[in-house]
C-alpha cells in the first residue's frame, strides 16, 4: 500500500475554512491526507504550531489564509506573509524539505482551487516520503 | 392647469369594469378636458391619435383600463408627434391598484382621479394607521411562517402559531436535500423548529385551525379551534411504545402515502412538538364512542394518553395576521394520460422526496413498488418495500398539470430545479441507472442554478426537450413516449420508475381562508397582493399579510426572504401604528389628498 | 483541572454522513477514550431530539465538555451551544468536529473518511480538555442604520426603517434616487408604471424626517462592529469640493445594485457599429421619448429581439440574469402597441416565465404573432447587415433549435436583451464592509435558506441586485427582509458579542508594546503606571495576530489558546 | 445555406382558417399522441413549425398535412390551445390551393364571397345554358322529361357530363403532378427507384375507396360518415354519367334504381350529420367550420335532395315538367359541385389523399434503402 502522507492544514475561518466549506457542499473530491485546524486568522499561526505538527507525526503543514486585501481583519493575513519566510529558512536547516510546508491564498468561494492545492500537495508530500526527523526536532521545542 | 385627455381602454377580455361610469365621472373632473372609450383591445392609428392631441391641445394623456400599459407606447408615440412633451403619459391601472371588477368602481374612479392629478395612487391611498395590539397571529408552521413567528418572536413580539397538522415544518420537512446546494432541508429547518419550540414568545398552536376573525385591522379577535390531541405533548417523549400496540393502519400523509401509520402516530421522528398524536378519523376507541381497543393507553409508560379529549375553542388577539398557508399538490390522477393511480411505479415527486429521504420509508434507496401481501389488512398493496429491485432506468416528467389551460395554465416555478435533483440523486445513489429528463423550458434562473444543471448534464442525466405525451405499460415496463424536439425525432424510452412533476395548487382551505378574512385571491387561487412590484407581502385587508408559496410558487430563498420582509411590516405596525383596510378610505378623501400632493421624481 | 466528563455526539446527517462514514465505527473508538462519559450517534442532532439529546445527557451525566462531530461549525456552531446551554453547561465548552463539508462530502472512500473522522473528532475531544468557561459580553445597539444604495431595494428598506420611527442615512453616488429602475418604463409581466412606483418611494423617502438622505457621495471608511459602526461619508457637492462626515450607526445594509453587461464585449452583434442594434436600456429611452423607430426615422417593419447576451455562456457569464426573459416579452408588447404592422421575432435560449402571472404574459405574446426561435446557448446568431435588394436593414443568421434549420432573420431593430453584472466597483465596497464576493463578484449571503440577507459579518446586510440578479418583487422582499433583521436586533436594545477577546497576563508581560501598534483594531492600550499592555475587550476582534506575535507568551487567545491548539494538532495526528 | 424567415405567412394562413398556431410552444405532445406520427412523418409539429417561421418553399415540399385525419386528439391535449388539428386542417386548404396553378383556388379560400359569387355565377351559366340546349337547340319542350322531345335529352346531358368530367379529371391530374413535383420531384437528395414507384401504384385505388387510414383512427364514426357519403357520392357518379342512359330509360330494372335510393341516403344522411355536427361544435374536429366547409356541404345536400325530387316527380307522380325544374335545378347544384370544388376547392381532396398515402410509401421505402447504403443521412436538404 503505497505511503500515506499526514498533511496538517491550518485555515483561517473567514476565508479558506469558507472555501474548504463550499468544495464540500459542490461535492469536489480531494486526497483525505490533510486534516484542517480551524482558526480565528492565518496571523494566529505561530511558527511554534508548524513544528509543533512536524515533531508529532505530520509529513507536511499546509497554511492558508484570505487573498491579500480581503482579510476579514483587514491586515492579519500580512503577517502571516511576514512570518513564512523566516520558517521556511529555519526548516531548510532541520531538512525539512521546501514542499513539505506550504502557505496558499484561498478565498471563499475558490472550492476548486482549494482542492487542486490539497492534491498536488498530498501528491509531493507523498513523493518525498516520511519525515524521519521527528525525534530531534522534539526536544528542541521550548516548552511553555 | 394642464389639459388632461382620458382614454379608457380594455385589454383583457374577462374584466368586469363599469367603463361608462368611470368615462362619466372623469368628464366632470376640473383638468380633463377630453374623454373617449376605446374598448377591447382596440387598434389605435397614431396619427389620427396624434391630430387629436394636437387640436384638443392635450398636455397630459391619462389612459385608463384593466392594463393600460399594453396601450402606452402608441399614445406616447402620438403625444411626441403632436409636439408635447411624451412623459406626460399616466398609467391608472386597475388591475395593479384592485379594482379590476365592477364592485369596486370607487377605488377605479379614486386610481383615475389621481392619474389625472399626476400622483401615483399608493402615495394617497394610506388608510389611517390604526393602533396594533403586540401579538402577531402567524397561520401556517411551514417554513414561511417558522421563519415569520422566529423574526417577530426574536424582537421580543408575542406571537401565535397556528398549523394544522400534528408537526410544524410543513412540505420542507419532507425533503432530503435542497437545490442548489444539495445541503440537507433538516440541517436548515430542524433548527428552526427547535428555536419556535424553546421560545418564550411564540405560542405553538398544532393540530388547530382559525374558524373565525371578528375586529378590524390591529384589533382582531380570532377563534382558533384547537382538535383534541388526545396525548399530553409536554410529558410525552416519542417512545412509540403506543404506535407499536396500535392495531389501526392507515396511510402516512407524511410519507405521501408510501407507508402505513398508526392510529396514535408521530409525523416523523424531529417533529415540533415531540409527541405523538391520535387521528380521530382512524382510531377504533374515538370511532366506537369509547367502546372499543384503546390498547394504547395501558401501554404508555407515562399515561400522557388521554383518548377521550374533546376539541378546544381558543380565543386569541391579535394585532397582525399573516398568512403562510403554503401549498398542496395537483391530484396527479386527473392528468391521465400520464397513469398515476393506474401504475403502481408512476410517482409524484413528493413521493419521490420522501423515498429519497434518509429517514423516510426506504431509508434513502431509490426501489420500484412490488406488490405484497399485507398481513394485518388481508389485502394486496403496492408498497416501496426498502429491500425492492431499484429501477434500471428512471424517467422524470416535468410541467405534469402546469403551463397547461387544461390545468394550471400558470408555472410552478420549482419543479425544472427539484426535478434536475432527483436526477443527480438518480445517478449519485444508482450509478448504473438511466435517467431521463422530459421538459420544455429548463427554468434555472437562480443564484447558481444553472451552474447546478449544467453539472447534472455532465453527469450522464439523458435531459430531452420535449413533453412527455403519455405513459403506456408494455410487457411489464412502463414506456414513457414523447418528442425529442431538439433532435427532431419520436421517442420512446423503456422506463421502470416514472416521477411525475406535478403542478402547484393553493393548499386545500385556502378559499375558505380568503372568504373569512376578506382577502382577495387571483384567478389561480393564489392570495393576491396589495401590489405586484411594490407590496408583494401586504393585501389589501389592513394588518394581514401573505408570505411564501400561499401568494404563488416561489423556492425556499424567495419564502424565506418574503417571510422576513413581512416580519418588518408587523414590526413597524406595532411600533409606529399599521394600515388600516384600503376600502376604508373614501373617493374624497383620496381626491383631495392627489390635488394637494408635491411628488418629487429624482 | 476538574476531572473531565466528555459526551460525544456524532450525527449521520441522515444520509450526508452515514453515507462514507461508519458512523458506529467511529463512536465506537471515541468511547474507549480517556475522560468520555458518553458517547451517542443520532441521525439528526441539530434536530428537536438531538439538542434535547445534549442537555438530557450533561445533566443525567453531569458532562462539563460536549463535543459534536457533525456538520460545519459555521453551520451549526450556535446551535449546539445553545443546546449546551439549555444543559447548563457553559457554552464555550463545547467544541465540533467537521466531518461532513470536509470529510464525508469530500471523500467518497469509506475507510479512509472514517479514519479522517476519527482524527477529526479526537482532535476536538483533545481540544476540549482545555476549553475554559467564558461570558460573552453584551453592548449597545445603536438604533441608526446606513443605508448603500438609493435605487429601489434601498429606498424600501430605508422607508421600512425610518417609518419603524428609526433614524437612517441613505447613501448614494449619484445625484438622483432610482437607480436602474428609473431607466426603465413599465415593468414585466403587468406593465405597471416603473415610475409610478419610484415616485412614491422617493416622495415618501425626500418627506421623511429620519431618513438623512446623502447624495453624491460615498462610504469612505467603516469602523467598529455590530451595533457600534462609525462611517465616514465623503460628499462631493456641488462646487466639486469633498466634505467628509461621521455618522454613528448599528447596522449596514448594502444595496448597490448592478450594471449592465456592455454588448460591446460580443463583437458579432455588433453593438457600436450597426446604427439600429441597441440595448435593452437604450431601447427604454426610447420607448419613455416616443421615438420608437430606426435611427434614420423610420418606423421598424422587422424588429428582432436576442435574449442572454452575455449570460448563460462560457465566454462571459455562466449564471442567468433572470430578469431579461420577461423584459423582452414586454418590449414584443411595446413594439406592437407602438407599430401594429411591426412584425416581431424573439431569439430566445429557454424562456424563463416562471413568476406569479409570467406564463400567462408569454401566452399573450405568443397571441400577438411573436414568432419565437430559440437557439443553443453556446451558438450565438450573428448579426450582420443585409444586403441592397433585401427588405430589411439587417439580417441575424443562427442555428434555429426548434426547427433544426440554419435561419436567417429580417431585423430593422434589434434589441440585445443585456445581463445583469456585478458593478466594477463592488470589490472595494466588498472590502469597506468586510463581505465576501463570490467568482461573478456577486455579494456572498452567509446562508441561501437559513439566512438569505445576512453577510458572514454581524450587523452587514445585503438586498436586491447586489447579490444576484433579481426581480422587483424579490428585491422589495429582500429590503424589507434586512429591515426585518435590523429591527428586530434594534427591538431587543442589546447585541450579544462572543467572549473569545484576547486578554493580557499581566504578570508575563514585559512591556516591550510590541502588541499595541500591531492590533489592526488598537484595541490595546499601554498602562503608563503599570508598564504593562491590556486589551480592551469591546473593541477586540479576537484575530489572534497579537497573541501570536507576543515574544513572552505574555497574551492569551480566549478559546484559541497555545495549550487549545497543541492539543488540537497532537489530536488529528494520533 | 440559410434559409429566409417568412413571420407574414402565419398572417396568411389565418384566412385558411390557421388562427392559433402562434400559440404552440413546442412542447412536442401532439406529436407524440398522434396515432399516425411515425418516423420519417413526425406530424403535426413538424409542419406547425414550418408555418409560423414561414418556411413556404420547405411547407410546400412536404406532403404530412395529408396524412393527418383530423381525430382531434392532438388538440385536445395541446396544453396552448394551439389547434394543431385545426392548424393541420388549414394546411391542407393551402396546399391546396398551392397545387392549383391558376391562383382561383388561393382566391376562393382568401375571401369565400369569390367562392360563393362564383358558384352562384357557374349555377346561372348551367341554368341558361340547359335552357337554350333545351328549347332552342333541343325543341324540347318542359312538359317531357324523357325520350323524344325531353327538355334535357339523356345524349346531349351525356356529351356535357362526360366532357365535364374529362375537363376536370385533366385539371386534377395536372394539379396532382404539381403536389408530386413539389414534394418528390424537385427533391434531389431522394433517389426512388421506378420500381418502387409501380410495386406500390395499387395504394392509389386501395386509399380511395376505403380510406384506409382513417379507419385506423380510434374513434370510428367520422371514418364511417366520411366513407358512406363517399362512396354514395361515387355510385352517384358513376350512375350518373357512366350509366345516363340506361339509368333514365324508363325500363332500367329496380337494382339500379336501389343503388339510386343508397347513394341518395347516404349522401344526404352523411351531409346532415355532419352539418348537425358542425352546428353543435361538441367533437373537436367539427370545432372549427371554415366557409368552403359550409359551401361544401350544401352543395351536396342540395344535390342529393334535387336528384330526389326529379326523381319522384318523374318516376312516381310522373309529373315530367315538375322534374324537368327539378333536374334544372340538381344541375345548377351538381355543376358548380363539380366545376369549382373538385379543381380549386375541398372536393379535390379526393386525388391528393390517396396521393399523400402512396408518396409517402415511396419516400419511407427510398429513405429505408437510403439509410441502409449510406451511413447516416444528412436530414433532407430541398433544392432552393
Amino acid at each position: 500500500m503505497s505511503f500515506e502522507p499526514k498533511i496538517v492544514g491550518f485555515l483561517c475561518n473567514w476565508c479558506s475554512y469558507t472555501g474548504a466549506d463550499l468544495a464540500g457542499t459542490s461535492r469536489i473530491q480531494y486526497p483525505p491526507n490533510i486534516r484542517v485546524i480551524r482558526v480565528m486568522c492565518s496571523a494566529r499561526i505561530e511558527p511554534d504550531f508548524v513544528l509543533r505538527a512536524l515533531a508529532s507525526g505530520a509529513d507536511g503543514v499546509l497554511i492558508c489564509g484570505c487573498h491579500p486585501g480581503d482579510c476579514h481583519y483587514s491586515e492579519g493575513n500580512y503577517k502571516a506573509m511576514r512570518r513564512y519566510p523566516l520558517l521556511k529558512r529555519m526548516l531548510k536547516d532541520y531538512g525539512v524539505d521546501n514542499d513539505r510546508v506550504r502557505l496558499e491564498w484561498v478565498s471563499a468561494s475558490e472550492g476548486q482551487r482549494f482542492a487542486d492545492i490539497v492534491t498536488d500537495m498530498t501528491e509531493r508530500v507523498r513523493a518525498l516520503g516520511p519525515l524521519r526527523i521527528k525525534t530531534d526536532l522534539q526536544t528542541d521545542m521550548v516548552e511553555r | 392647469m394642464a389639459r388632461v385627455g382620458v382614454f379608457i381602454g380594455q385589454f383583457h377580455s374577462d374584466s368586469r369594469i363599469a367603463f361608462d361610469s368611470l368615462a362619466s365621472y372623469a368628464a366632470n373632473l376640473r383638468a380633463v378636458e377630453k374623454v373617449r372609450l376605446l374598448g377591447l383591445r382596440p387598434k389605435v392609428d397614431v396619427k389620427s391619435l396624434a391630430e387629436e392631441i394636437r387640436r384638443e391641445r392635450l398636455d397630459r394623456i391619462v389612459l385608463a383600463g384593466d392594463s393600460p400599459g399594453y396601450f402606452k407606447p402608441a399614445f406616447t408615440r402620438a403625444l411626441e408627434l403632436a409636439g408635447g412633451d411624451p412623459s406626460e403619459v399616466r398609467l391608472a391601472s386597475f388591475r395593479e391598484h384592485g379594482a379590476g371588477s365592477v364592485e369596486v368602481t370607487d377605488r377605479a374612479k379614486a386610481v383615475l382621479a389621481c392619474a389625472v392629478h399626476g400622483v401615483p395612487y399608493p402615495l394617497v391611498a394610506v388608510p389611517k394607521p390604526t393602533v396594533v395590539h403586540p401579538a402577531t397571529l402567524v397561520v401556517g408552521g411551514g417554513v414561511a411562517g417558522i421563519q415569520t413567528a422566529l423574526e417577530i418572536a426574536d424582537a421580543g413580539k408575542q406571537v401565535y402559531l397556528v398549523e394544522r397538522t400534528g408537526t410544524i415544518g410543513g412540505h420542507m420537512a419532507m425533503f432530503d436535500k435542497t437545490f442548489p446546494t444539495l445541503d440537507c432541508a433538516a440541517c436548515i429547518l430542524t433548527p428552526k423548529m427547535v428555536a419556535v419550540h424553546d421560545h418564550e414568545m411564540i405560542e405553538l398552536l398544532t393540530n388547530s385551525e382559525v374558524i373565525s376573525v371578528s375586529g378590524n385591522p390591529g384589533a382582531f379577535k380570532v377563534k382558533v379551534r384547537k382538535r383534541a390531541r388526545r396525548v399530553d405533548s409536554s410529558s410525552c417523549v416519542a417512545c412509540n411504545a403506543c404506535t407499536e400496540i396500535c392495531p389501526i393502519w392507515v396511510w402516512s400523509e407524511f410519507d405521501s402515502q408510501l407507508t402505513h401509520r398508526k392510529a396514535i402516530y408521530i409525523p416523523f421522528p424531529q417533529a415540533v412538538p415531540n409527541a405523538y398524536l391520535v387521528d380521530p378519523e382512524a382510531c377504533a376507541w374515538v370511532q366506537s364512542g369509547g367502546t372499543r381497543c384503546g390498547v394504547c393507553v395501558k401501554k404508555c409508560p407515562k399515561e400522557c394518553i388521554n383518548l377521550g379529549e374533546q376539541d378546544q375553542t381558543v380565543e386569541i388577539e391579535v394585532g397582525n395576521i399573516v398568512l403562510t398557508t403554503g401549498y398542496d399538490m395537483l391530484d396527479a390522477a386527473k392528468v391521465e394520460r400520464y397513469g398515476y393511480g393506474k401504475y403502481p411505479n408512476v410517482l409524484t415527486s413528493l413521493e419521490f422526496e420522501r423515498m429519497t429521504n434518509a429517514s423516510g420509508p426506504t431509508g434513502g434507496k431509490i426501489v420500484t413498488k412490488t406488490k405484497q401481501k399485507n398481513r394485518r389488512l388481508k389485502v394486496e398493496e403496492w408498497v416501496a418495500d426498502p429491500k425492492g429491485p431499484p429501477p434500471r432506468s428512471v424517467a422524470i416528467i416535468h410541467c405534469v398539470g402546469s403551463r397547461d389551460t387544461n390545468y394550471n395554465p400558470y408555472c410552478s416555478r420549482v419543479c425544472c430545479m427539484y426535478s434536475l435533483k432527483f436526477a443527480h440523486l438518480v445517478r449519485e445513489k444508482l450509478p448504473g441507472a438511466a435517467c431521463y429528463e422530459f421538459y420544455i423550458d429548463m427554468r434555472a434562473f437562480g443564484k447558481g442554478y444553472e451552474e447546478f444543471m449544467e453539472r447534472i448534464k455532465a453527469e450522464g442525466a439523458h435531459v430531452v426537450r420535449g413533453r412527455t405525451a403519455q405513459v403506456i405499460e408494455a410487457d411489464g415496463a412502463l414506456v414513457v413516449k414523447g418528442e425529442d424536439i431538439v433532435q427532431d425525432r419520436l421517442v420512446q424510452y423503456p422506463v421502470d420508475l416514472v416521477i411525475l412533476a406535478v403542478g402547484l395548487v393553493p393548499a386545500t382551505g385556502t378559499a375558505e381562508l380568503a372568504k373569512l378574512l376578506g382577502v382577495p385571491r387571483d384567478p389561480d387561487g393564489f392570495f393576491s397582493e396589495l401590489n405586484y412590484n411594490g407590496d408583494p407581502t401586504y393585501t389589501e385587508r389592513g394588518g394581514i399579510y401573505v408570505a411564501g408559496m400561499c401568494q404563488g410558487p416561489k423556492d425556499i430563498p424567495d419564502t424565506v426572504a418574503q417571510a422576513s420582509a413581512v416580519a418588518a411590516g408587523v414590526l413597524r405596525s406595532i411600533s409606529t401604528g399599521g394600515m388600516g383596510n384600503l376600502d376604508s378610505l373614501t373617493l374624497s378623501d383620496i381626491e383631495e389628498r392627489a390635488a394637494k400632493m408635491q411628488v418629487s421624481e429624482r | 483541572m476538574e476531572e473531565l466528563k466528555i459526551g460525544v455526539f456524532i450525527c449521520n446527517c441522515g444520509s450526508n454522513i452515514a453515507h462514507h462514514v461508519d458512523v458506529d465505527a467511529v463512536r465506537e473508538a471515541v468511547e474507549a477514550m480517556p475522560g468520555i462519559a458518553i458517547a451517542r450517534s443520532y441521525k439528526y442532532m441539530c434536530s428537536n431530539p438531538g439538542q434535547e439529546m445534549i442537555a438530557r445527557d450533561i445533566r443525567e451525566h453531569q458532562l462539563n465538555r460536549v463535543v459534536v462531530a457533525a456538520c460545519s461549525p459555521r453551520m451549526h456552531e450556535k446551535t449546539f451551544r445553545n443546546a449546551c446551554r439549555n444543559g447548563g453547561l457553559n457554552p464555550y465548552l463545547c467544541e465540533m468536529a467537521n466531518i461532513r463539508e470536509q470529510c464525508s462530502w469530500v471523500h467518497s472512500d469509506q475507510l479512509a473518511a472514517t479514519e479522517k473522522a476519527k482524527a477529526l473528532t479526537n482532535a476536538a475531544i483533545n481540544r476540549v480538555r482545555y476549553h475554559e468557561p467564558l461570558e460573552s459580553l453584551t453592548a449597545e445597539m445603536c438604533p441608526a442604520t446606513l443605508v448603500i444604495g438609493g435605487g429601489i431595494a434601498g429606498l424600501t428598506a430605508a422607508l421600512e426603517l425610518a417609518d419603524a420611527a428609526h433614524q437612517v442615512y441613505l447613501v448614494e453616488r449619484t445625484a438622483t434616487l432610482g437607480g436602474n429602475l428609473a431607466r426603465v418604463d413599465l415593468t414585466a409581466p403587468h406593465l405597471d408604471s416603473a415610475r409610478d412606483l419610484l415616485t412614491e418611494r422617493i416622495t415618501r423617502v425626500r418627506a421623511n424626517s429620519r431618513i438623512t438622505l446623502m447624495l453624491n457621495s460615498e462610504l469612505q471608511s467603516l469602523a467598529g462592529y455590530v451595533g457600534n459602526y462609525a462611517a465616514i461619508i465623503r460628499t462631493k457637492n456641488g462646487s466639486g469640493e469633498v466634505q467628509e462626515r461621521k455618522v454613528d450607526v448599528g447596522n449596514v445594509v448594502v444595496a448597490t445594485g448592478y450594471q449592465e453587461f456592455d454588448a460591446g464585449r460580443i463583437t458579432h452583434y455588433g453593438h457600436g457599429k450597426l446604427p439600429n442594434v441597441v440595448t435593452s436600456f437604450e431601447f427604454e429611452q426610447m420607448l419613455r421619448k416616443g421615438r420608437i423607430e430606426t435611427r434614420h426615422g423610420k418606423l421598424p417593419q422587422y424588429a428582432a429581439i436576442i435574449h442572454c447576451v452575455g449570460s448563460r455562456n462560457k465566454e462571459f457569464h455562466p449564471y442567468c440574469s433572470r430578469v431579461c426573459c420577461m423584459t423582452a416579452l414586454k418590449y414584443a408588447h411595446e413594439l406592437k402597441s407602438a407599430n401594429p404592422a411591426c412584425y416581431v421575432s424573439d431569439i430566445y435560449v429557454d424562456m424563463h416565465a416562471f413568476g406569479k402571472g409570467h406564463e400567462d404574459f408569454y401566452k399573450t405574446t405568443s397571441e400577438v404573432k411573436t414568432l419565437f426561435l430559440m437557439f443553443e446557448k453556446n451558438e450565438r446568431p450573428v448579426v450582420r447587415k443585409a444586403g441592397p435588394n433585401d427588405d430589411c436593414e439587417m439580417l441575424i443568421e443562427v442555428n434555429e433549435t426548434l426547427s433544426r434549420e440554419r435561419i436567417e432573420i429580417p431585423a430593422d431593430l434589434i434589441i440585445l436583451m443585456v445581463g445583469m453584472e456585478a458593478r466594477a466597483d463592488s470589490g472595494e465596497v466588498a472590502r469597506l464592509v468586510n463581505i465576501s464576493q463570490d467568482q461573478e463578484g456577486w455579494f456572498m449571503e452567509s446562508h441561501p435558506k437559513l439566512d438569505p440577507v445576512a453577510t458572514t459579518t454581524d450587523g452587514i446586510y445585503i438586498a436586491g441586485t447586489c447579490a444576484a440578479p433579481k426581480d422587483i418583487p424579490d428585491t422589495v422582499a429582500q429590503a424589507r427582509a434586512a429591515a426585518a433583521r435590523i429591527l428586530g436586533k434594534i427591538a431587543k436594545g442589546k447585541i450579544e458579542i462572543d467572549g473569545v477577546f484576547a486578554e493580557v497576563n499581566e504578570d508575563r508581560c514585559s512591556g516591550c508594546r510590541m502588541c499595541n501598534e500591531l492590533c489592526p483594531y488598537s484595541a490595546i492600550e499601554f498602562n503608563d503606571q503599570t508598564r504593562r499592555s491590556h486589551v480592551i475587550p469591546a473593541a477586540c476582534k479576537a484575530c489572534g495576530a497579537c497573541v501570536a506575535a507576543c515574544p513572552s507568551g505574555a497574551i492569551k487567545g480566549r478559546h484559541f489558546t497555545v495549550e487549545q491548539l497543541h492539543a488540537q494538532i497532537d489530536g488529528v495526528l494520533a | 445555406m440559410a434559409i429566409r424567415v417568412n413571420p407574414k405567412l402565419i398572417d396568411e394562413l389565418e384566412t385558411y382558417g390557421a388562427a392559433d398556431v402562434q400559440n404552440c410552444y413546442h412542447c412536442g405532445n401532439c406529436s407524440a399522441t398522434c396515432p399516425f406520427s411515425k418516423e420519417p412523418f413526425v406530424i403535426p409539429r413538424r409542419s406547425m413549425r414550418n408555418l409560423q417561421m414561414g418556411l413556404e418553399e420547405k411547407l410546400k415540399g412536404t406532403f404530412e398535412p395529408w396524412l393527418c385525419y383530423y381525430c382531434g386528439e392532438c388538440s385536445q391535449q395541446c396544453p396552448r390551445g394551439a389547434e394543431p388539428g385545426e392548424t393541420m386542417m388549414s394546411l391542407r386548404r393551402w396546399l391546396t390551393s398551392r397545387y392549383d396553378l391558376t391562383g382561383i383556388s388561393r382566391l376562393f379560400y382568401r375571401s369565400w364571397k369569390a367562392e360563393l359569387a362564383a358558384l352562384i355565377l357557374v349555377s346561372l351559366v348551367t341554368m341558361v345554358a340547359f335552357l337554350v340546349m333545351g328549347f332552342s337547340l333541343g325543341h324540347g319542350s318542359l312538359g317531357v322529361y324523357a325520350g323524344a322531345g325531353a327538355l334535357f335529352p339523356d345524349h346531349l346531358v351525356h356529351i356535357l357530363d362526360l366532357a365535364l368530367a374529362g375537363l376536370l379529371a385533366a385539371v386534377l391530374l395536372t394539379n396532382a403532378i404539381r403536389m408530386w413535383w413539389l414534394t418528390t420531384g424537385r427533391n434531389r437528395n431522394l433517389h426512388i427507384s421506378l420500381w418502387s414507384y409501380v410495386k406500390n401504384v395499387f395504394l392509389l385505388p386501395y386509399h380511395f375507396l376505403f380510406q384506409a387510414r382513417y379507419s385506423q383512427c380510434e374513434k370510428k364514426l367520422p371514418w364511417l360518415t366520411h366513407l358512406a357519403i363517399f362512396l354514395s357520392w361515387v355510385t352517384m357518379e358513376v350512375l350518373v354519367i357512366l350509366l345516363l342512359e340506361r339509368f333514365h330509360s324508363p325500363e332500367t330494372v329496380w337494382a339500379a334504381h336501389v343503388f339510386g335510393y343508397l347513394a341518395t341516403i347516404g349522401l344526404l344522411g352523411g351531409t346532415i350529420y355532419a352539418m348537425v355536427g358542425r352546428v353543435r361544435k361538441r367533437e373537436t374536429h367539427y370545432k372549427h367550420t371554415h366557409p368552403t366547409d359550409w359551401m361544401f356541404l350544401i352543395l351536396i345536400a342540395g344535390a342529393a335532395f334535387t336528384g330526389i325530387v326529379q326523381h319522384a316527380s318523374y318516376r312516381w307522380l310522373g309529373l315530367d315538367s315538375v322534374a324537368n325544374i327539378a333536374y334544372l335545378i340538381h344541375m345548377m347544384f351538381v355543376v358548380p359541385l363539380l366545376a369549382v370544388q373538385i379543381p380549386f376547392s375541398k372536393l379535390s381532396h379526393l386525388a391528393y389523399r390517396p396521393l399523400a398515402m402512396y408518396l409517402a410509401t415511396v419516400h419511407t421505402d427510398a429513405l429505408a434503402s437510403q439509410q441502409a447504403g449510406a451511413a447516416q443521412t444528412e436530414p433532407v436538404r430541398l433544392a432552393a
